[in-house]
C-alpha cells in the first residue's frame, strides 16, 4: 500500500486521524518516521502532520516554560530564556539533526537515543498530549512508562518549572565519539536548594533501562542534604540501585552500573 | 498512485514536481530533479551525505519528507558555486586535499557552507562541531578541518 | 589523579601486491593528434587517488606536462585488463604497467620528432614542458604537439604504447610455506601516546608521531591523505570498531553510524609523520604502496600505550573503555609504568 | 604535518624527477568538490525497477519452503528471483583463478548458513512496493545446530556450516587443514630459551564502512549487451564472475565503474552485480540494487575476525630465538577471500624481525556468520596487532627498551626470511630510528648507528634444518592451469590430475618444492 501523507490544520483533527488508524504516525522533524519509511517499515502508511501553530510556540518568559513538540532543538538552542536547555540540545546529533528533530519527537526516541527527555525527566516535565476527547497533561515520568501504547496519541508541548538556580540542574552524555555520539549513558540532575540543603532533588539516567528513568536511590541519599562531598559519595554509590540496563553495542548492562556512579559523582562535583 | 504536486526553489530556480507519498527530498532531488550531488549514504539521519540547505538551515534531505519544503528554498552543492567560479569552501577544500573518495565532500561542503554563512570566522572546535554530523570514512577529519579554516575569513588566526 | 598518560610504539613491513593467479595489470596510453594523452585503464579509484597517480607517473615517462595527460578508467569495453584494486597493488602493478606503456608511446613519439628535426632520436630529450629539443641545444626544438599532428597526418604513426606488469605466481609449498609472496615491502613504526581514565576505562589519543618507509612518495600529498586517514583508521580500530560488540556472541550488532563507533572530528589528535625513501628496484620511480599498511602500526602502538598508561594489556579488539576498566580492576586499580 | 626525509637512503634514489614527487592537485579533485564525480547510482535510467532481497532471519537452517505466491501477485511486483532462476547457483569468488571450490549460491535453496543469507530477490516498481512484497514471502526454517566460535568449529561433532568443507576448515594443496610455515626447529628452540612467553590475541571483525553502500544499476543495452553500473574495487573480477554466474560470455556486458564512494575492500565480492543483471535479464528493464545502510553493516562481508597464539622463546640478551604461531581466520558462512587471506597471513610471519625458527600453522575456518571478505591490510592486520603487542611483552620481561629490543631484532638485507627468500630493500630499523627521533624517544648511541643495510647475511642468510614432520604425506598434486575465462558449465571441475609419481615424504632440501603445486599455476612450467 503506497503512503498516504494527511496535512491538518488542526491538532485536534491530526490527533483524530492518527487515533484513528493503526497504521499512522506523526510526522515531527522526520528523524524517526522518515528514517523507519527509508528501511522498509511497511506498517507505516500514513503520514500525519499538523500546521498548528501551538506546536511550535515556545513560552519562556515565566518561571514555568512551555514548549511546542514541534520546536527544534536549534530554536532552544536559539532562546536565551532556555539557557537551562541548552546543554541537552547540544548533546542531539549533529547540526542538522538539531535543525530537524523536535522535543516531541525526542519523547518516542529508543536508546540509545532520547537524551533530551532525560533533561526532561529530571525538571519533571507536564506532557501535554491530544487525544480523542480533547487533552490532557500527563506527568513525563507516567508518560514514559506507558509509551508502548503512546504511538496513537499526538504530543502537544511539554512544559517545565525553570530551575531556581541555573546550578540547579545539571546534565551530561557519555558518548565514546566526540563531539556527537550515541549515549552510553546519560545524566541529568535537578537538585533545587533550599538554604543549604537539597530539597526535591531528581536525578534522571538514559540508557540505564528500556526507558528514561529517575535513580530514586541517589535521589534520597541527596534530599535534605547539602552538596558536600559526602554526599555526593553517597549519590554516587546508590546511582546504579533500581535500574535495568541492557547490553547494546554501545556499552554493556555491567559497563553501564560501573560507570553511572562515577559520572553521577563527576556531574555533582563538577568535574570534567 | 496518488502524486501530489509540489513546488519550490531548488538553487535559485522554481522548479515543479510531483511526487509519490512519503517520497523524501534526497529522492527528490536526485530522481526527479537531476541534481546529483547530495548522496545517499545511510537514510537514517547518520552519515550527513545527503545534507542540503533549507531556507539556509542545514538538512538532511534523506529524512525531510518532500512536501514539506513546499514554497521553500533548497541550495545544494550544486548550488553553491558563483558562475564558473569555485565557492571559497570548494576552493579550500581541493588546496587542502580534504576529499579522496569525494563521496562525503557534498554533504560536508554545505555542513561547512551552514557554519561559515552564521559565524565566518569560527574557531576549530566551532568547525569541530559544525561537521560533527557528517561522516568520512577516508580523510581522518584533519584536512576537512582545515580547510574550513582556512576558508573561514579570520579563521587562521583563531584556531 | 584518575587520568594517566602512557607511550607505546609498534613496527611493521608489509608487502607490496597479492601472490595469487598471478597478479597483472595493463595499461594502454595514446596521443590524440594535438599532443594530449589519455590513459587507458580498468583500475578503480575508490579515493586512494589511482587516476593521479597513474597519470603523474605516465607525465613523467613520456617527459610531458601532467596537464597534458588524463586518466579514463574502469570502462570494461575500452580499459584493458586490471586485477583490481585491492592488496596494496595499484601504485605498484597499475604503475608500472602505466610506465611501460607510456615509454612505449614516447618511442614513437621521439622518433616521430626525430623525423622531423632530421636527427637520430636517440640524441633527443623532453624537458618536461611540452617540447622534444636536441640534446645540447635546446634551440633545435618541436613542441609535442607538433610532433603529435606530424605523426598523424604527415608520418601516419600512432603514438600509442601497450603495458603490462605481472608479478608471476609464485607456488607455495604446503609443508614449509616456502613462496615469493611479494616482490617489495614497505615499513613503518608508530609512536602513539594515550591518556586513559581508571574510572570509567575510557582512552583518548593524545600525538602520534610516525616514520613510514614507502620506496618513493610519488605525490607527497596523496601519501599524506593516506597516511592521516590511516592512522585515523587504525585509532578505530584499536578503540572503537566492531560489527559484533559481544563476538564470537552475535547480538547486538549495529545498524547504524551512532552505532557503529568510529573515532569523530573531536577525537582526532596532532599526528607527525615522517617519510623515508628507499626506492624498490621493481617499483615505479621505486615505489611501494602505503595504501593498507598506514593502519597496522596503530592498534598495537595503542595497546602498548595503555599498558605503559596503566598497565594492563588487553590483547582483544576493539579495546573499550569496558575492557580497559574490568582489567584495571582485575589488578586492583591502575599501575603506571615508567614514563618514557 | 608531514615531512621527507630526503637524506635518508639519498644514495639509492634520483631526486631529479619533473613530475614525480611533486604535491600535484588529484586529477579528480575538481569533480568531488562540485559533486560531479560520478558514482555508480549517480546514473538515472528510464523506467528503473527496484531490487531488494529476502534475508534469511535464522544463522542456520534448513528450508523446508519457500512460498512467494502471494508476493508474486503484490502490487507493483516485476519478477520475483528463486534459486533457480540463477543459471549458476553456485560459486567461490576466486574460481576464477582456480583456487578454492565453489560453495556460496547467490541465493540459498535448501539452507541458509548465516542469519542474513539472500533466498529471494524481489524486483519491483519501487522500493516500497518491494519491501511490501518482501513482507508476503512465506519461508519455513527448520533450524539447525549453529557454530560461532573459530575454535568450537574445529572440535568433533560441531555442526557443518558448509558441506563444501566438512570439516569446517577450507581446504589447502587438496588435502591441509591450514596453510603451514616451517623453518627451523621452533620447539627444541623453545626449550633452551631463556623465557618463553605463549599469549593469546584475538581481532575483531571489522565493518568497512564506506560512506557510499554496495551497489550496481544495470540495463539492457543496444544489441543484447547489458550495461552495468558499478561500485566494485575489480572491474573484471565482477565481470567475469557475473559471466560465469549468469552463464554467458563476459563480453555480453559493459561495465562501468572506478569513481567509487570508498571501499577498503568491502566491494570486492561482487555482491549486488549478478543479481541486479539477472533482474534486468528477466524483466527486460533498467534494475537498482543498492544496499542500505543497515544491510551494508550486518550483512555485508567484514573483516574477518582471528584469534592468534603466539608462543615465543627469547633470551636474557633480547634475541627472540623461537616464535610459534597459530592463528584462526573467521570465514563466516563461505569461503569469499579469506582462503587467500591465510596465505598471505602465513608468508608474513614471524613480522619482520629475523628468527631463526618459526612454526606457523594459519587455519580458514567456517562459522555461521556473515561471510568474511578482504580489508585494508588484509591478512596482515591482526597478525601485527599480535605480534607488536607481542614484542612490546618480550621487551618488558627482558628487561629492555622496546624500541631497542625492535632494532636488535630487525631483519636486514640478507637475511633469510621464514618463507625462504632473502630479505631486500628492508628498511624496519631507520623506520624505529627516526620515529623515535621525532617522538623524542631516547634510544642508545649503537642502535642509533645500526643499519639495515649493514650486518645482515652470513651466518642469518642460512635456511636452518628443518625437521620432518610426521603427517600423512602430501596427496595428489594437481597442476592445473588457470583459465580466466569462464569454462563451460559441465566441465567447470577441472579434470582429475593424473597420478603423481609418488613421493616420499620430506625432507625437504634447501630447494624449492615444485611437484606440489597447490592453488593454481597460471605459469604451470615456470620455475624460479
Amino acid at each position: 500500500m503506497p503512503v498516504t501523507v494527511r496535512t491538518f490544520t488542526s491538532s485536534g483533527d491530526a490527533a483524530a486521524a492518527l487515533s484513528s488508524d493503526r497504521s499512522a504516525r506523526y510526522l515531527g522533524g522526520g528523524t524517526l518516521v522518515m528514517r523507519a519509511l527509508n528501511e522498509g517499515d511497511i506498517s507505516i502508511s500514513t503520514i500525519v502532520r499538523a500546521s498548528d501553530h501551538a506546536l511550535s510556540r515556545i513560552e519562556a518568559t515565566g518561571s514555568r516554560v512551555t514548549i511546542g513538540a514541534g520546536v527544534t532543538f536549534a530554536r532552544i538552542l536559539a532562546e536565551r530564556d532556555l539557557a537551562f536547555l541548552h546543554a541537552p540540545a547540544r548533546s542531539i546529533g549533529g547540526p542538522a539533526v538539531r535543525n530537524m528533530g523536535t522535543v516531541g519527537g525526542n519523547l518516542f526516541a529508543p536508546n540509545p537515543y532520547g537524551d533530551f527527555t532525560v533533561a526532561l525527566l529530571a525538571l519533571d516535565a507536564m506532557v501535554s498530549v491530544q487525544g480523542g476527547l480533547g487533552s490532557r497533561d500527563i506527568p513525563i515520568e507516567e508518560f514514559l512508562q506507558g509509551r508502548e501504547r503512546q504511538t496513537g496519541t499526538l504530543v502537544l508541548s511539554i512544559s517545565c518549572q525553570k530551575p531556581g538556580q541555573t546550578d540547579a540542574f545539571r546534565y551530561r552524555k557519555i558518548a565514546r565519539i566526540k563531539p556527537k555520539g550515541g549515549s552510553v549513558i546519560t545524566l541529568a540532575a535537578h537538585l533545587p536548594v533550599n538554604g543549604n540543603r537539597i530539597v526535591g532533588a531528581r536525578i534522571a539516567l538514559g540508557s540505564m533501562a528500556p526507558t528514561q528513568i529517575r535513580a530514586r536511590a541517589a535521589e534520597r541519599a541527596l534530599e535534605g542534604r547539602s552538596l558536600d562531598a559526602a554526599t555526593i559519595s553517597a549519590a554516587a554509590a546508590a546511582a546504579a540501585e533500581g535500574t535495568a540496563p541492557g547490553d547494546n553495542a554501545l556499552g554493556s548492562a555491567w559497563y553501564r552500573r560501573e560507570i553511572v556512579g562515577v559520572h553521577l559523582r563527576r556531574l555533582l562535583s563538577g568535574q570534567e | 498512485m496518488a502524486k501530489t504536486a509540489l513546488q519550490f526553489r531548488h538553487n535559485g530556480r522554481d522548479v515543479a514536481i510531483f511526487v509519490d507519498g512519503g517520497t523524501n527530498l534526497l529522492v527528490a532531488l536526485r530522481e526527479l530533479i537531476g541534481d546529483m550531488t547530495p548522496k545517499f549514504g545511510c537514510g537514517q539521519g547518520g552519515c550527513g551525505a545527503c545534507s542540503v540547505l533549507v531556507d539556509g538551515e542545514l538538512h538532511l534531505s534523506c529524512l525531510t519528507l518532500a512536501e514539506t519544503v513546499a514554497g521553500r528554498s533548497v541550495e545544494t552543492l550544486d548550488g553553491i558555486k558563483d558562475g564558473p567560479n569555485l565557492h571559497p569552501l570548494q576552493r579550500a577544500f581541493a588546496d587542502n586535499f580534504a576529499a579522496q573518495c569525494g563521496y562525503c565532500t557534498p554533504g560536508m561542503l554545505m555542513a561547512a557552507k551552514a557554519l561559515l554563512d552564521r559565524n565566518p570566522s569560527p574557531s576549530r572546535d566551532e568547525v569541530v562541531e559544525a561537521i560533527s554530523g557528517n561522516i568520512c570514512r577516508c580523510t581522518g577529519y584533519e584536512p576537512i578541518i582545515n580547510a574550513v579554516l582556512a576558508a573561514a575569513s579570520g579563521g587562521r588566526a583563531r584556531a | 589523579m584518575t587520568r594517566h598518560r602512557g607511550r607505546g610504539i609498534a613496527s611493521i613491513n608489509y608487502p607490496i601486491g597479492m601472490n595469487l593467479g598471478g597478479d597483472p595489470s595493463q595499461a594502454l596510453v595514446h596521443s590524440n593528434p594535438s599532443g594530449k594523452f589519455t590513459v587507458a585503464l580498468s583500475s578503480i579509484d575508490l579515493g586512494q587517488g589511482m587516476k593521479s597517480v597513474t597519470r603523474q607517473i605516465c607525465a613523467e615517462t613520456l617527459g610531458v606536462p601532467v596537464e597534458d595527460v588524463y586518466v579514463d578508467t574502469a570502462d570494461s569495453d575500452t580499459g584493458p585488463h586490471c586485477m583490481g584494486s585491492f592488496a596494496s597493488r595499484g601504485t605498484h602493478r597499475v604503475g608500472n604497467a602505466v610506465m611501460a606503456a607510456a615509454r612505449e608511446a614516447r618511442g614513437v613519439m621521439m622518433e616521430a620528432a626525430a623525423e622531423e628535426l632530421e636527427v637520430n632520436a636517440a640524441d633527443l630529450e623532453t624537458d618536461g614542458r611540452g617540447n622534444i629539443h636536441v640534446k645540447g641545444a635546446p634551440h633545435r626544438s618541436i613542441s609535442t604537439k607538433d610532433v603529435a599532428i606530424a605523426a598523424q597526418f604527415k608520418q601516419g604513426k600512432t603514438i600509442s604504447g601497450r603495458g603490462i606488469f605481472l608479478v608471476p605466481l609464485s607456488n607455495v609449498d604446503p609443508e614449509t610455506g616456502e613462496m615469493s609472496p611479494a616482490t617489495c615491502y614497505a615499513h613503518a613504526c608508530m609512536v602513539a601516546e594515550v591518556e586513559v581514565d581508571d574510572e570509567t576505562g575510557e582512552v583518548a589519543m593524545v600525538r602520534m608521531d610516525s616514520a613510514y618507509e614507502l620506496g618513493r612518495a610519488l605525490n607527497p600529498r596523496l601519501v599524506e591523505q593516506q597516511l592521516v586517514g590511516g592512522a585515523w583508521m587504525g585509532v578505530s580500530h584499536a578503540l572503537y570498531e566492531t560489527p559484533e560488540p559481544y563476538y564470537p556472541d552475535p547480538s547486538h550488532g549495529p545498524r547504524d553510524f551512532v552505532e557503529y563507533l568510529m573515532p569523530g572530528p573531536g577525537d582526532i589528535c596532532p599526528h607527525d609523520i615522517a617519510v623515508l625513501e628507499r626506492p624498490a628496484p621493481d617499483g615505479p620511480f621505486g615505489a611501494k604502496g602505503p595504501g593498507e599498511m598506514c593502519a597496522n602500526p596503530v592498534l598495537p602502538a595503542v595497546a602498548n600505550a595503555i599498558f605503559n598508561a596503566v598497565g594492563v594489556r588487553i590483547d582483544d579488539l576493539p579495546i573499550t573503555p569496558e575492557k580497559v576498566l574490568r582489567a584495571i580492576k582485575a589488578q586492583g586499580g591502575a599501575r603506571p609504568q615508567a614514563r618514557r | 604535518m608531514l615531512e621527507l626525509r630526503k637524506d635518508i637512503f639519498a644514495d639509492e634514489r634520483d631526486d631529479n624527477l619533473k613530475e614525480i614527487g611533486k604535491p600535484t592537485q588529484r586529477q579528480d579533485m575538481l569533480g568531488h568538490v562540485t559533486g560531479t564525480s560520478p558514482y555508480f547510482n549517480d546514473h538515472m535510467l528510464q523506467g528503473m525497477l527496484h531490487l531488494k532481497v529476502v534475508r534469511s532471519t535464522h544463522s542456520h537452517a534448513r528450508l523446508r519452503r519457500i512460498d512467494t505466491s502471494e508476493a508474486e501477485r503484490a502490487q507493483g511486483v516485476r519478477r520475483i528471483i528463486r534459486g533457480a532462476d540463477v543459471p549458476v547457483n553456485l560459486n567461490t569468488l576466486l574460481s576464477l583463478i582456480n583456487f578454492g571450490k565453489d560453495d556460496e549460491p547467490s541465493l540459498a535453496v535448501d539452507k541458509v548458513r548465516y542469519k542474513g543469507e539472500p533466498i529471494v530477490a524481489i524486483v519491483a516498481d519501487s522500493e516500497r512496493e518491494a519491501f511490501e512484497a518482501i513482507a508476503k514471502v512465506k519461508i519455513d526454517y527448520e533450524p539447525l545446530a549453529t557454530v560461532f566460535d573459530v575454535e568450537d568449529a574445529l572440535k568433533p561433532g560441531a555442526p557443518v556450516v558448509n558441506e563444501v568443507y566438512p570439516r569446517n576448515t577450507f581446504t589447502y594443496h587438496e588435502t591441509y587443514d591450514r596453510q603451514q610455515l616451517r623453518f627451523g626447529d621452533a620447539d627444541r628452540a623453545l626449550a633452551t630459551a631463556d623465557h618463553v612467553l605463549e599469549q593469546r590475541y584475538q581481532m575483531s571483525p571489522i565493518e568497512h564502512a564506506p560512506t557510499e553502500t554496495n551497489g550496481s544499476i544495470a540495463a539492457p543495452d543496444t544489441n543484447g549487451r547489458y550495461i552495468v553500473y558499478t561500485s566494485t574495487q575489480a572491474l573484471f573480477f565482477s565481470v567475469d564472475t557475473c559471466a560465469k554466474i549468469l552463464d554467458v560470455p563476459s563480453n555480453t556486458f559493459h561495465f562501468i565503474g572506478g569513481t567509487v564512494g570508498g571501499g577498503f575492500g568491502g566491494k570486492v565480492d561482487t555482491l549486488t552485480e549478478p543479481l541486479c543483471i539477472l533482474g534486468a535479464m528477466l524483466t527486460g528493464r533498467p534494475v537498482r540494487y543498492v544496499f542500505g545502510r543497515e544491510e551494508e553493516m550486518q550483512y555485508g562481508p567484514p573483516r574477518g575476525a582471528e584469534r592468534i597464539y603466539i608462543k615465543d622463546g627469547v633470551m636474557r640478551d633480547g634475541r627472540i630465538v623461537a616464535r610459534n604461531i597459530r592463528a584462526y581466520f573467521d570465514s563466516g558462512a563461505y569461503t569469499r577471500l579469506s582462503s587467500y587471506a591465510a596465505v598471505k597471513c602465513a608468508a608474513h610471519l614471524p613480522g619482520p624481525y629475523t628468527i631463526p625458527n618459526v612454526h606457523g600453522d594459519v587455519y580458514c575456518v567456517f562459522t555461521n556468520r556473515t561471510p568474511a571478505t578482504a580489508m585494508r591490510g588484509f591478512g596482515v592486520t591482526a597478525m601485527d596487532f599480535a605480534i607488536e603487542c607481542q614484542m612490546d611483552k618480550l621487551a618488558h620481561l627482558v628487561g629492555m627498551d622496546p624500541m631497542e629490543f625492535r632494532i636488535l631484532n630487525a631483519y636486514r638485507d640478507g637475511d633469510m626470511k621464514a618463507h625462504r627468500r632473502e630479505a631486500k630493500n628492508t628498511a624496519l630499523i631507520e623506520c624505529v630510528q627516526v620515529a623515535a627521533e621525532k617522538a623524542k624517544w631516547p634510544i642508545r648511541e649503537e642502535f642509533r648507528r645500526m643499519s639495515s643495510r649493514k650486518d645482515g647475511g652470513g651466518a642469518r642468510a642460512a635456511i636452518p634444518a628443518t625437521p620432518p614432520e610426521s603427517h600423512a604425506p602430501v596427496a595428489a598434486p594437481s597442476q592445473q592451469r588457470t583459465t580466466y575465462d569462464r569454462a563451460p558449465v559441465a566441465t567447470r571441475e577441472p579434470p582429475p590430475p593424473p597420478p603423481p609419481p609418488s613421493s616420499p615424504t620430506p625432507p625437504r632440501p634447501n630447494a624449492p618444492s615444485h611437484g606440489a603445486t597447490r592453488f593454481s599455476s597460471v605459469f604451470g612450467t615456470r620455475r624460479r
